[in-house]
């Protein structure tokens, strides 16, 4: 075959995207050890040399600092910058830069490039085992390149960020460690050419999010907050790896291309590729936080919050969409399965929405936002419109992240605020002890309005594109299309779609109003954080306020990526869907099988569609705004408890007891009473292993005891058996 | 390479050679001890050590040959040997390897070095016996690995156990004698019945002189014992194999002489004694008789039982207070893996089951050596008593969190390759029982990052821990090549999977397997 | 002839055995062996009607080690008795278990 | 043909060195009751007993190596015959080598234990020897009287002459059973010639003969007392622990294996063909006797008794080559009666040294961290406890004794593949108790103020050092005694009918 038009191209060095944050990873890696290590004694047991040297730790983990997320770390620490801070500052943020260059270069390249089909990069044999050969090998698509600049795009931004927002933590070159990492996984993630390099940076962004909600290990909610997020994506994992076995059981290759090629052996909606479907779906809802093994993203908000925006909001959750996108040829021809994916999504986003009502800590709102907004992407992959889930995906990722890294700087200003008077009583992530902050940070205020009409879906702002595609996708599909004529839990296709379009509408609304109420008492009303601090506050710095506004105008803009025909046919204000030609040498062909004989909606019906979806939110900013008095509300402390359906929500309904209660508890206890108590020491070793011991000794003591010491017991013994050698004798005879 | 050592006929004496040195090296150490009467204990530690460290280190470095000057390929025995023991009996002195016999001899020969420096300051009574007991001890364990003879292959065999009866005896924990009594019962139960299993088939195969035979190869070759026979002589093997492995239910000897062991002892015992269960199955019990092993009653009996050891170890080693013994249930559930893979028969599966063998052994040594780093610190095993000690002891937090990723099976380490392949391989005749114990990935997680949260996170509350030092250079030099093998098979086993892939198919043949050749799968829209 | 003969050594033997079970005096006991010997001399006699001179020879052999039997054996229980004043095999019980 | 038995100078020139030993065994007898008693005089009593076995030894070597046979008649000249010998003879050598020191200590200055001790050995020689029912009786009665006497040796002892009356009591008892079958297969075939017995229970159809199966059963069940087989070995425990520590060795090693020797040889050469009737009776009793003995044995205290009970296992062990009947049975024989000699003479060399002077208790707890006081006597005790476990190498030739008796089994006509189960299964009950001491000696600490265990002297030295090298070599290079044991297995008349009918493996 010749060469791939990419070959000769900068697109060759593809495999530098991921090399260079590893480096970072090193580098600061390397650094944090080095300030931490101090050698122990020679003879750990001898007790010579008790000089105390825990006072020279750099980075000893979590401890005092700045951990702003952390709750009640010790203040009294001097906020001292990290001995390897200047290195760092450059280390891990540079990296990043690199590879968003390179990561340009390359797109251009492709723009550039005439590619029928992804540019495979073959590092290595990695595991050749029989007919199983594994490949460390990247693959260059549209696909993998769209993901590829938002990672590394959002990534730097985000790593620009985290140099003001971590300056002062003690664990500084390590934070930037693990976030190196972290990218680093992610784009073997994204750029794997079979399913197996995929799931290494799968389970690597795993691993880094387990670490860096982790980061503040000192504190056993942080900890116990990492270890729930990485058990609970364990879950999911398991059935990635099912998924894995059944399709290389039956495809004898785990290459997406080779897949793809092989797609037509399956049965079309046959059990096999359905199962298969399903089982990286349970990986999908593991990593990007469905229903129902969501639960572990609101608590991993006990990570630094420029973690959150990179991890928890614009990246790694988006994973499970990915995948879906990146399985395509398999869920196309698997309606069932596509039509659980959007209707978990569906519901998913309702559900999250609901309890985003009533939470008060901000990054838990955006938490929440955040599950509920996956949901919504998955809804778009579910029914087959991959372009418009993974057009979510990307406008999501900017508005998040803004969201997320905006929420980060007032955290940032409240407690530089708390910082200043000493205030450790109060929560800085609290909405009730902020109030009026756009007096003082006016830009964050106006970059953070442009994010919340982005997800509320306002036009012309990105999520208002992104959004409406995907509600056009499930209505459209509702009619002809293969999904249509399944069945899913007995009902037909058709009605599950509207079920899924009407759920997607009400958690619209329900988006609108939680992001409202989170700017409104956020900031406006008076001001809650206490006449002592009020005068600290003020703007972040433009290191961390930078990064923010180009995120802003990001998403104020990205809804031009992908214009649908009806706006542009309206108002020629850009090119049209661009994102879907892209993506079509990738998804094209899995798009239309699903859509199948769907007749494409008339424009009227759109535009219908569209008034509707844009007067849903209309009208949740306007439910917000005139419901909620801001100016009624009472700082945390102050708070009273509330009542029914409300305390439900603020309980999150309770599913994290329920999971104990059902799930973890029984377990445990089970594995602790039953299995070891019970059977290992109890049946297997005291009674059988000792037992045969004890009864061979008592058979010993008896026997002793037989041996009376007396002759005639002896002679009696003696004849005894003589009768019997006899008898046995006679019997012969 | 290859060539120089031809050059050097270094397949002619290499074997020989290091079943000889560690016994050189006891005797030395024998004489030492015997004659250093008066020294002070401080100076018999150290001379004890050093004679140990120095033999350990010959060891290695001339067994690492091994690893270029065998030929994996060939369906013959490399660098065998055979001298007439006892010809009246048919019994001769042949020892030879395979591709797997080379994996574990060296990850025995490259491990032994580490349990001396892990005992370095450990060890302070007698210290000449117990290294001189190391020493017979790798012995015996070699032995295991090249015997081509099933009565050699059982000297060495019941050879291993006496010196770790001894070092857990001596050098144990409060319950040691009750521990290594029952480590001993255990496999001497195990092992009598196997000895009566040989001299059976032995004379079985005797020829018309009535001289009975040994030999490994006519025996697998004459291998047709009638159907109950063989099933009976299988089991003999099997009890004997399985309480070595140790499977379900055979286990409960490993975690009481896992705790009560010093940590040389755990880790040779988890790292490599623990192998010999699993390489007698592939070694003797397999292709020795076929015909039972592939019996549906036989088969689907020891798949169950792999399955239950790998998901009941799990959540056992769960529910463990003490972390010794927790590593211990771990190392029951990773043996069922291997178990498994063993008995799906297919090419992936038993590639992957030798990789995991090799895996466990590096990755619970790891684990033994850092908990008995704690120890000696903090005189405590009980993960209670620990907590947020990554604070004070942050390179060794460092360690003990890469050491367990991998015994979790994160890609990139060691751990993902063994457990994927085995998977894999065993969904592909096994379904259900792969996918039953794929929940090892939820479960392995959820007992080490528990525990690892309990020792290393959560807030410093104590006091004697606040006070503990980081790893010393010493330790932290016998930590790093074992976690450089961690990374290396994690990201490139390829050259592992090469030396096994000949071996692997003759075994799946044997079993009736189809043969895989290495055939890439085309890959179109290939850069290159 | 040869039959009674050999019933009645039969019958000795048994008379022999029965009295060392239920006796408890060591002489007595042992003289109860004695009876045992005495009766199968008593069929090799009868016997050697039969099969010629071997049985008869037997015999004397057979007189001749009970003689030095049970000089050996009184020597014995009168050490015995030196001890313990007494041949009670009953009292006799020191070794056990 | 070397010796015609049908005359008396055949006869005599085939009994040399059985009169050899008889006639030293008598001048020193002698000698020793010519001087008073004293230390000094037993000690030389002693020294010229062991020439006087050198002095057989070198006899019976000669003919072993001429290779010497003789007619049919009452006597055998083979090679078992001589390598039974050697092992009756070096063991009495050991047993007197270790008495010597051993006796002033028990406050025995009699010279007569030595020479009683020449005079059993003479009686095995004979029993060895032996291939008519008369001579074997003879035997029997000259080694069991010595014996008597010799457990009750040490008069000041109490529990030493209670042993000595319950081992005589039940001995003699035992005998009239012996005589009593002796007397019935006379009876049944006509002969007291072992070999014609077997003839003519071939010839005349005798299997099914009420007479012949009663008198084989008595026969057995004389011998089973002999060797100490469950259930007629109540005997055994209360005269080991009751004699003098050598004699104990003696009584566990060459009297066990002289009682095999005989047993081995009436069996094999008479009633191979009535295997039928004996096969289960004597499974039975092996099985019992293995069972039994590894038991009981678990539940002993007294170092002694412990070894007592293991003497009784080896027993068992032995009763398995019986069973199997063949010749690899014999020279398993052979094979395991020198290892587990070396074994146990190790083993009682080491209870002497332990054993405090003048005390007649050896309770195991004597032996608690005897590794940290005496390192090497340890070790030596060691060695011998692993070899009577059957453990390779570190047991020695103990486990290809074990290997020896299992290839016998599994190659025996009759299916003794569930035996060696059995047999296999009681050794692990048996690692229970061996193990047991090594776990006193190396895992157990020192007691405070326990007394150090006495230097050991240097005949005894070289006894525990002579078995335990030997056990290691021997251990290592079966071969070559392998090759002796199997030379001299086949217990064959000469004109050689061979008794064993070829049996294909089953």
């Amino acid at each position: 075959m010749q060469a791939h038009p990419l070959a000769e191209t900068v697109a060759r060095l593809v495999w530098f995207l991921p090399l260079l944050p590893l480096i970072g990873f090193l580098i600061n890696g390397a650094l944090s050890l080095k300030s931490a290590y101090v050698a122990g004694p020679a003879d750990p047991d001898g007790h010579d040399g008790e000089h105390a040297n825990h006072g020279e730790h750099q980075d000893v983990g979590g401890h005092g600092g700045t951990g702003h997320d952390a709750h009640g770390h010790d203040d009294h620490a001097p906020a001292v910058r990290h001995k390897f801070a200047a290195i760092t500052s450059i280390v891990g943020p540079g990296v990043m830069v690199l590879s968003f260059g390179l990561a340009l270069a390359i797109f251009f390249a492709m723009r550039g490039a005439e590619m029928h089909n992804p540019y495979i990069n073959t590092l290595f044999s990695w595991m050749p085992a029989g007919s199983l050969q594994l490949n460390a090998a990247l693959q260059l698509d549209a696909l993998s390149m769209v993901m590829v600049l938002v990672i590394t795009g959002v990534g730097m931004l985000i790593h620009i960020f985290s140099v003001g927002y971590m300056q002062d933590d003690p664990g500084y070159p390590r934070y930037f460690a693990y976030l190196n990492l972290f990218v680093f996984f992610m784009l073997l993630l994204v750029l794997g050419a079979n399913y197996v390099v995929t799931f290494v940076g799968w389970e690597g962004v795993g691993l880094c999010s387990y670490l860096l909600i982790g980061f503040w290990f000192s504190e056993k909610a942080n900890a116990d907050a990492g270890k729930k997020a990485f058990i609970v994506n364990r879950i999911g994992d398991f059935g990635f790896m099912v998924a894995m076995f059944m399709i290389f059981a039956h495809v004898g290759s785990l290459d997406y291309v080779t897949i793809a090629e092989r797609a037509g052996s399956f049965a079309p909606g046959g059990l096999v590729v359905t199962a298969i479907c399903l089982f990286l779906f349970l990986g999908c809802a593991g990593k990007s936080a469905q229903i129902p093994l969501y639960t572990w993203l609101p608590d991993a908000m006990a990570g630094p919050t420029p973690v959150s925006a990179l991890i928890h909001a614009a990246t790694m959750v988006t994973a499970g969409v990915f995948l879906v996108a990146r399985s395509s040829m398999l869920f196309s021809i698997a309606p069932v399965a596509s039509l659980t994916v959007a209707l978990t999504g569906a519901v998913t986003a309702i559900f999250a929405a609901t309890i985003g009502l009533k939470q008060w800590d901000i990054k838990k709102v955006l938490a929440y936002s955040t599950v509920s907004q996956l949901g919504y992407m998955f809804v778009g992959v579910g029914v087959g419109a991959y372009t418009a889930g993974v057009f979510h995906l990307i406008t999501h990722a900017f508005f998040k992240a803004l969201l997320f890294l905006g929420s980060g700087s007032v955290i940032y200003v409240m407690h530089r605020a708390y910082h200043a008077t000493h205030n450790h009583g109060d929560d800085a992530q609290d909405m009730r002890n902020m109030g009026g902050m756009k007096q003082f940070m006016p830009i964050t205020w106006t970059l953070m309005w442009i994010a919340t009409l982005a997800i509320a879906g306002v036009p012309p702002f990105s999520g208002f594109f992104s959004k409406d595609e995907i509600l056009a996708a499930v209505f459209s599909r509702a009619h002809g299309s293969p999904l249509a004529d399944a069945t899913l839990l007995g009902m037909p296709g058709s009605t599950v779609l509207y079920l899924i379009w009407v759920l997607a509408l009400a958690a619209a609304l329900l988006t609108a109003i939680y992001m409202t109420r989170m700017m409104l008492y956020t900031f406006h009303g008076p001001n809650r954080t206490g006449d002592a601090a009020k005068p600290h506050l003020a703007e972040a710095p433009w290191v961390m306020t930078g990064p923010l506004v180009v995120l802003g105008v990001l998403s104020l803009a990205g809804g031009w990526l992908n214009l649908p025909k009806v706006i542009t046919d309206l108002i020629p204000v850009g090119p049209t869907a661009t994102l879907e030609h892209w993506l079509e040498p990738v998804v094209g062909a899995a798009t239309s099988r699903v859509a199948g004989g769907a007749a494409h909606l008339s424009a009227t019906t759109e535009e219908l569609l569209i008034g509707t979806a844009v007067a849903i939110a209309i009208a949740g900013i306007a439910i917000a705004w005139t419901r909620l008095k801001p100016a009624a509300l009472t700082t945390k402390n102050a708070a009273v408890p509330a009542t029914g359906i409300q305390r439900v929500l603020e309980n999150k309904w309770y599913v994290d007891e329920a999971y104990d209660a059902t799930v973890v508890k029984p377990i445990y206890g089970a594995s602790k009473g039953v299995l070891w108590a019970g059977v290992d020491v109890g049946i297997i070793d005291t009674m059988l292993v000792n037992g045969t011991a004890a009864l061979a000794r008592f058979f010993g003591w008896v026997g002793s005891q037989l041996q009376t010491g007396r002759v005639g017991t002896y002679a009696w013994l003696l004849v005894i058996g003589a009768v019997l050698v006899l008898r046995a004798f006679a019997r012969a005879s | 390479m290859t060539a120089m050592l031809n050059s050097m006929g270094y397949n002619g004496w290499i074997l020989t050679l290091l079943l000889a040195l560690p016994l050189i090296g006891a005797v030395m150490l024998a004489v030492q001890g015997s004659t250093a009467g008066t020294a002070d204990a401080a100076a018999k530690v150290s001379s004890a050590r050093k004679t140990a460290l120095l033999f350990f280190l010959v060891e290695a470095i001339v067994s690492l040959g091994l690893w270029w000057s065998v030929d994996y390929s060939s369906a013959e025995w490399q660098a065998a040997v055979t001298v007439p023991w006892i010809p009246a009996w048919g019994v001769y002195f042949r020892i030879g390897v395979d591709g797997i016999a080379v994996l574990l001899i060296l990850l025995t020969t490259c491990l032994m070095p580490l349990t001396v420096l892990g005992s370095w300051t450990s060890i302070k009574e007698k210290p000449h016996a117990f290294y001189a007991m190391l020493l017979l001890l790798t012995t015996g364990m070699l032995g295991v690995f090249m015997s081509l003879d099933l009565v050699l292959f059982y000297v060495f065999w019941e050879l291993m156990l006496i010196p770790m009866y001894l070092i857990i005896g001596i050098w144990g924990g409060q319950r040691r004698l009750y521990a290594s009594l029952k480590f001993f019962l255990f496999t001497m139960l195990g092992s009598l019945l196997m000895l009566v299993a040989i001299l059976y088939i032995g004379f079985k195969t005797a020829g018309a002189d009535g001289v009975p035979v040994f030999a490994y190869d006519t025996l697998v070759q004459s291998g047709n014992y009638p159907g109950n026979a063989a099933l009976w002589l299988f089991g003999a093997f099997f009890i004997a194999f399985a309480v070595k492995v140790p499977m379900w239910p055979f286990h409960t000897w490993l975690p009481d002489a896992h705790v009560e062991a010093p940590t040389a002892g755990s880790v040779v015992l988890a790292s490599i004694m623990l192998k010999m269960g699993t390489f007698g199955f592939i070694r003797f019990a397999l292709p020795l008789f076929p015909y039972a092993a592939t019996h549906p009653m036989v088969k689907s009996t020891v798949i169950v039982l792999a399955v239950v050891g790998i998901v009941y170890g799990a959540l056992v080693s769960m529910v463990q207070p003490d972390f010794k013994k927790l590593v211990a249930y771990s190392s029951v559930s990773h043996l069922g893996v291997v178990m498994l893979g063993l008995f799906a028969f297919t090419t992936q599966s038993v590639q992957g089951a030798l990789l995991v063998n090799i895996n466990h052994g590096i990755s619970t040594g790891a684990l033994f050596l850092l908990i008995g780093m704690i120890y000696e610190r903090r005189h405590s095993r009980q993960i209670a008593d620990f907590g947020g000690i990554a604070k004070v002891m942050p390179m060794f937090a460092v360690m003990l969190t890469i050491v367990a990723l991998s015994s979790i099976g994160v890609p990139g380490t060691n751990g993902f390759v063994g457990e994927f392949l085995v998977l894999i391989g065993s969904f592909r005749t096994q379904p259900i029982a792969a996918v039953i114990s794929a929940t090892v990935v939820i479960f392995a997680a959820v007992y080490l990052l528990w525990a690892l949260q309990r020792i290393i996170y959560n807030p410093l509350a104590r006091p004697e821990n606040a006070a503990l030092k980081d790893l010393n250079m010493r330790e932290v030099g016998l930590l790093v090549p074992l976690i450089i093998g961690i990374f290396w098979i994690g990201f490139y086993p390829k050259p592992l999977l090469d030396r096994t892939h000949a071996a692997a198919t003759r075994l799946v043949v044997q079993m009736g397997g189809v043969p895989e050749a290495n055939t890439t799968v085309a890959t179109p829209g290939e850069g290159r | 002839m040869l039959a009674e003969s050999l019933a009645l050594s039969a019958a000795l033997f048994t008379i022999g055995v029965v009295g060392v079970l239920t006796r408890r005096n060591a002489i007595i006991v042992f003289m109860c062996v004695e009876l045992m010997l005495n009766a199968v001399n008593l069929s090799f006699v009868a016997l050697s009607k039969v099969y010629g001179a071997t049985g008869q020879v037997f015999v004397i052999f057979v007189m001749t080690v009970a003689a030095a039997e049970a000089a050996v054996g009184l020597a014995i229980i009168i050490s015995i008795f030196r001890h313990k004043k007494s041949v009670n095999l009953q009292d006799i019980n020191l070794l056990r278990g | 043909m070397n010796f015609d038995l049908s005359t008396p100078a055949g006869l005599m020139g085939a009994l040399v060195p059985d009169i050899v030993l008889m006639v030293g065994a008598m001048v020193l007898m002698l000698y020793a009751a010519w001087r008073p008693e004293s230390a000094a005089h037993q000690r030389n009593v002693g020294y010229a007993s062991l020439v006087v076995i050198a002095v057989t030894v070198a006899a019976v070597l000669w003919f072993a190596s001429r290779g010497l046979t003789a007619t049919e008649g009452v006597i055998a000249v083979d090679g078992f015959r001589w390598a039974a010998d050697v092992i009756f003879l070096l063991s009495a050598a050991a047993t007197i080598a270790m008495g010597i020191e051993s006796n002033p200590r028990d406050r025995i200055m009699g010279g007569e234990s030595h020479v009683l001790v020449l005079f059993a050995a003479a009686g095995m020689m004979i029993m060895a020897a032996s291939r008519d029912l008369m001579i074997l009786f003879l035997g029997v009665e000259m080694m069991s009287i010595a014996v008597y006497v010799l457990a009750g040796i040490n008069r000041g002892s109490i529990r030493s002459a209670e042993g000595a009356l319950k081992y005589f009591l039940l001995g003699a008892f035992s005998t009239g059973f012996l005589l009593y079958g002796i007397a019935l297969i006379y009876g049944a075939t006509g002969t007291t010639n072992i070999a014609v017995v077997g003839e003519r229970i071939a010839s005349f159809a005798l299997a099914g003969h009420a007479m012949l199966l009663i008198g084989v059963g008595l026969l057995l069940i004389g011998f089973a007392f002999k060797v100490a087989a469950v259930p007629f070995h109540m005997w055994a425990p209360d005269a080991y622990e009751g004699a003098p520590t050598p004699i104990t060795a003696y009584m566990a090693a060459a009297v066990k294996a002289a009682a095999f020797a005989m047993f081995l040889r009436v069996w094999i050469e008479a009633f191979l063909l009535i295997d039928g009737a004996w096969f289960a009776p004597v499974w039975w009793v092996a099985a019992a006797t293995m069972i039994v003995g590894n038991v009981v044995a678990l539940a002993q205290r007294n170092m002694k008794r412990m070894l007592a009970y293991s003497s009784i296992v080896h027993g068992g062990y032995l009763l398995v080559a019986v069973a199997a009947g063949t010749p690899l049975g014999s020279s398993a024989f052979l094979f395991y009666a020198v290892a587990y000699t070396l074994a146990t003479f190790g083993a009682f060399a080491v209870v002497s040294a332990v054993q405090k002077p003048g005390e007649h208790a050896t309770p195991i707890a004597d032996y608690d961290g005897l590794w940290s006081t005496r390192p090497w006597l340890a070790v030596g005790f060691g060695v011998c406890m692993l070899a009577l476990l059957g453990f390779p190498i570190f047991g020695g030739a103990g486990f290809f004794a074990k290997w020896y008796v299992l290839q016998a089994a599994l190659t025996s006509p009759r299916g003794l593949v569930p035996l060696s189960v059995v047999l296999v299964l009681t050794s692990v009950v048996s690692a229970g108790y061996y193990l047991h001491i090594v776990r006193v000696m190396f895992m157990r600490p020192r007691p405070e103020g326990a007394a150090e265990p006495a230097t050991l002297q240097p005949l005894t030295r070289m006894v525990l050092v002579g078995s335990v090298v030997m056990l290691l070599v021997l251990g290592l290079f079966p071969g070559a005694l392998a090759g002796w044991a199997t030379s001299n297995a086949a217990i064959t008349p000469p004109e050689a009918r061979n008794p064993f009918p070829t049996v294909p493996f089953n």
